[in-house]
């Protein structure tokens, strides 16, 4: 199979979508001319012209509920925001038309559209410019969110989202944008929705999604040359969350830690222990742990940027503290 | 008299009953309102009718769209959309438009164009571009009405879009229904300009000042802006006066303005305009104008009939109409 | 001690921090002539006039942002939204400025601010203004919330938060605007921060904080009835929690029933859920339950919307649950 | 030779001085970017020189303040900051102005009334209005600057804070630091329209187009707007042409536009234009010129030996500065 980076598996989910199909369509700052701030739509301006590919101002309120009315009215758009961070502008369109206009409608309405961009820490980038905002739309009823970790995913999950009928937050990552992976030459789908079990393991089980999940892989090989056989898992989709491959892991391995770049409170990642700890209550030989980012805005200084995020070594040192053996 | 010059008689009739019957629609809405039949924000329409009414009027509602904010009643049934499903829906009936889902600000109906109510001050208005790109992207010769309050203006959505359908030469018509007041505040209080026509020119756009008293004032600005916007994608921006005779919404005393102002309003109603307008041109009797209006009560009554007897949602319906 | 409804003991609250302070001021819309779409700042522009109360356009991003600079250049903003389905709109200027400014200039400046205005389901208003949005809130570093559920708490927290340096979310409820409760005539400040014990009990502990009190009080009465002595915690404060007090109630109670009105993905209900399965491990005989709104948009039917929202019965029910009574 | 009557050597030569330390600041700032010393965002000023010491020498920095966007090292250092706690916070260093926190977007100085430094395009455009809030709230006669690009101007929240600082008399005057670009996009591109003062009208304010090459033609405008600011109280819009030699951030290699562009813009060079004038006006000779240079070479250097000099900040640190 072809090894392609992440930003290329991304570009072809949409240019097979856009010519599968007319109605799909890229909007976003630097998406055209530019061909992508970080370059993930180049060549798609090229290869469609506008209005296929529209560079727009800055003005994320303004495009977002542009691309949600053209969404309502038949058009299947993917929005670019540049990064997830700059979303917050744009929240009100999401949380009260995109994520409502169905219900409001009682049903007659339907509101396709995909948002994707990175999220999450990047670095040298200070507070503004490198937070991982998902716990925020997960939370949000009417959306649902997807969060790949590998090119694989990210392509089969693009194109499944671009085909679904409802809003998807599709997060990317800055900072895995030139990972490779193999991705076939084939059309494929990835289901929204599943989790995948990419580590099988009997003694603990390793839960995150997104960048993160590079450091659980290596995490679970220090884990099994200390003798502790992880199950890891990538949740790929948090909403609608696949509670089942999460319970049926744990209830094998009694124990589990979870990873997250987000800030703790009221994020993905507590609400993942939580329906561990309350689901498997009787199969946990230990409390669920959160490995998350330090509850503080980012700091610009390198230094500390990586000292308030998660690693393989705060996971590892869960994973033992967990199975008791620290 | 040049006025009515060009207009079928059937047209100006048709106009003159769609406003009786959103003036007599409100008032039994009121009314049930009252008796608690209905529940939350209820904004009415009375005194605005003939802003709606005109603007449909110049639309080809099968290829035109049209959104609004939640004083969306009157919108709903210009649309053409049956005052029973209306009313059930001010009900929280399941024969509502929204099934009880969306009540007073949320009339929607996909068929007929008309692509809501929203509840968000000038929420309608990103969205309501991007109905226009749609059009615009599928050459649809379309043209999108998009409604807002002389309060909604100051949003950073309104700026935001209005350059937007400049640059991208989007069929969108921005219509401020400026009934002098956003709830409590009059305009001149939290408005940097006496008339909003003056903002089209920092967005490249053709400002106009309507009287929306005046029905067919309104239909011949709007039929103008339309034939540009169909013709050359050039997007408008209207400021139509018009007064609201009610509270903001059934919370409302109005303190905030005079009993003077508010009758000087409707002196100049748009129901009272129209009807002279027609008796004057011999177009209508006093005796039809009668029997239109007693129409327009009966069409109430038998939505608000219709709403009252209507079964309720099923209560496991809360779970549907979320994702598709 | 006189009773005094909640919306008199907030207006009270601003009246005397205005007139302790010159740099305290309110705006929002409709805050002056109209004395608030809620009668809550009602009389403050007729007795400090412009520019301590200024009525805003309905402009939130603009007027929040506006604020936030007023608070970093000395000032001491009191923002009233007019509810906070609209402080979506002002998102990033929270979340962006308010939260950030002090870290982003290594604390050279601070942000004395307050948000205020009703939050959570009110009635018969459909999914736009019917919203609970506290989780999103809470989810910030550099913001503190504060959520009070009697006019007594509501007076004292709201001196303390204009008194505040900080950016402090402040959560009313609609519904208990017209609730009355005893508020003495002496100034009194509640700390930001502390839970309350405000019932006490030996077999299962309810958790939660605004609206939802009223709802814990009749369960624990009801509770009792069936011989089921239930401690009742109001948080108060969402940010900084008071986790102590949680856990001490938990540690004596073994079991644990957290009532949230939000949605219930990533939110302050299954965080304190988390919380307490993490830190009461030991103790907790069941699993820590969470009633919560259902995880849908909020209808405009009354029956339905009661429906998606917490119950006494619903509290009672898994209060009983928990105790394996049921 | 009337451009620079009224006024006095010293203030001009000043005016030469800081826009050459910023110049030569920035080219240091390069070269520790390519060195790995400075890592993420790095905007730099090179060639926008004339807009922030012409906006600045107009003002009191006592009484008056200024925010800008993430292109901020020259604003640090117009308005008096030491060049080396710009440098070192560029180095992420604990004696950077925001204790290695901020980096390359972020610099404040509270003392000078520097309030940053906003990496959200167009953030700072309400709050810098709030700026001006206070002043009016404790009419302190001061006036506030709040410069912008040509891409924030299409954010919302200009708009929002143009018709408040409008309604409410507050001293704002918005600087449109237009270098013709948001990152790779043309003006043309995205607004509706060329001049940006066109938007000025539909708030009831003065709109302005300035040539930004020229430090004098800046301070002359903003000493004219902050003069009505401080009387009046009225907000003002100033176009100010002007253009990045640079990327639009150092991974930018600036394909979007042609050598000939830049060449042309390069000839009006704001610190070339301002040599030229006082070398006319025999306010300094080449050799002072040189030594000038030198100078702000010196301090370029002296402030990455700071930078490079200062240690880490503790990493406990990353706790603090978050709650007062
Ligand atoms: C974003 C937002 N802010 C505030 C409100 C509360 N609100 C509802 S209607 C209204 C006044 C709007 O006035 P205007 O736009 O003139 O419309 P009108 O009611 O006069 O038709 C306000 C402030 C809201 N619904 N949405
Ligand atoms: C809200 C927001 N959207 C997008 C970005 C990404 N971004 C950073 S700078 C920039 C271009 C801004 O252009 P302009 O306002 O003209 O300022 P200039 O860089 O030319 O000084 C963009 C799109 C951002 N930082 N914030
Ligand atoms: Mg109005
Ligand atoms: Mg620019």
């Amino acid at each position: 199979m072809p090894e392609l980076a992440m930003r290329d598996a991304l570009r072809q989910a949409m240019d097979e979508e856009m010519s599968r199909d007319d109605a799909v369509f890229v909007l976003g700052e630097e998406v055209g001319e530019y061909n992508g701030a970080y370059k993930v739509t180049r060549g798609l301006l090229d290869k469609y012209g506008m209005p296929r590919v529209m560079d727009t101002p800055i003005a994320e309120l303004g495009f977002t509920g542009l691309a949600v009315g053209a969404a309502l009215a038949g058009l299947r758009p993917v929005v670019e925001w540049m990064t997830y961070n700059f979303s917050l502008l744009a929240l009100d369109q999401v949380v009260n038309n995109a994520a409502k206009m169905r219900h409001m409608s009682g049903g007659q309405l339907k509101c396709p559209i995909v948002f994707r961009g990175p999220n999450g820490p990047a670095e040298f980038l200070s507070s503004q410019h490198s937070q991982a905002l998902q716990s925020l739309y997960a939370h949000i009823p009417g959306l649902k969110v997807v969060a790949p970790s590998n090119p694989y995913d990210a392509k089969g999950l693009l194109k499944s989202s671009i085909r679904d009928d409802n809003p998807v937050m599709f997060l990317e990552s800055e900072m895995t944008y030139g990972m490779t992976g193999e991705v076939p030459e084939e059309e494929y789908l990835v289901p929204i929705g599943e989790a995948s079990v990419v580590r099988e393991g009997s003694d603990v089980t390793l839960i995150s999604y997104s960048k993160p999940m590079l450091m659980l892989h290596k995490a679970a090989e220090q884990l099994a040359e200390q003798g502790i056989e992880a199950e890891v898992i990538d949740l790929r989709t948090i909403r609608p969350l696949d509670e089942e491959t999460i319970y049926n892991s744990v209830k094998k391995t009694n124990r589990a830690v979870v990873v997250d770049e987000s800030w703790p409170f009221a994020s993905v990642g507590s609400h993942v222990c939580w329906l561990i700890s309350r689901n498997c209550f009787d199969y946990l030989d230990a409390p669920v742990e959160l490995v998350c980012s330090e509850d503080v805005p980012m700091p610009y200084n390198h230094n500390m940027e990586l000292a308030v995020q998660p690693s393989v070594e705060k996971i590892v040192k869960a994973a033992k503290g967990v199975s008791y053996t620290d | 008299m040049g006025k009515l010059d060009g207009y079928k008689k059937d047209q100006l009739v048709a106009m003159l009953r769609d406003m009786l019957i959103i003036r007599r629609f409100e008032e039994k809405a009121a009314q049930a309102y009252g008796l608690k039949k209905i529940g939350g924000f209820c904004h009415l329409y009375n005194g605005q009718e003939g802003v709606v009414v005109g603007a449909v009027a110049a639309l080809d509602m099968k290829k035109d769209y049209l959104l609004t904010a939640y004083r969306d009643h009157g919108h709903a049934i210009a649309t053409g959309m049956d005052p029973k499903v209306v009313m059930a829906e001010l009900f929280g009936k399941e024969t509502g438009c929204s099934r009880g889902k969306g009540g007073s600000m949320h009339m929607f109906d996909v068929e007929k164009h008309m692509f809501g109510g929203n509840g968000i001050v000038g929420g309608q208005i990103p969205v309501a571009t991007g109905v226009a790109f749609m059009q615009m992207y599928k050459k649809t010769g379309g043209v999108t009405l998009c409604f807002f309050g002389d309060g909604a203006i100051h949003q950073g959505a309104f700026h935001e879009s209005a350059n937007l359908a400049s640059i991208w030469n989007l069929p969108v018509i921005y219509i401020v229904e400026n009934n002098h007041f956003g709830m409590g505040t009059a305009v001149k209080r939290v408005s940097a300009v006496e008339d909003f026509d003056v903002k089209a020119k920092g967005y490249n756009m053709t400002g106009t000042t309507v009287n929306g008293m005046d029905v067919i004032e309104v239909h011949q600005a709007i039929q103008k802006a339309a034939e540009t916007a169909r013709k050359e994608g050039r997007p408008a921006l209207l400021d139509v006066k018009t007064y609201r005779y009610k509270g903001h919404s059934m919370s409302d005393p109005a303190k905030y303005r005079t009993k003077e102002e508010l009758e000087e309003f409707k002196q100049q109603d748009p129901i009272l305009m129209l009807k002279q307008d027609l008796l004057k041109a011999e177009m209508i009797t006093e005796k039809k104008f009668e029997e239109l209006d007693k129409e327009a009560k009966a069409i109430a009554n038998q939505a608000e009939e219709f709403a009252e007897e209507s079964p309720e949602p099923p209560l496991e319906s809360r779970f549907e109409d979320i994702y598709a």
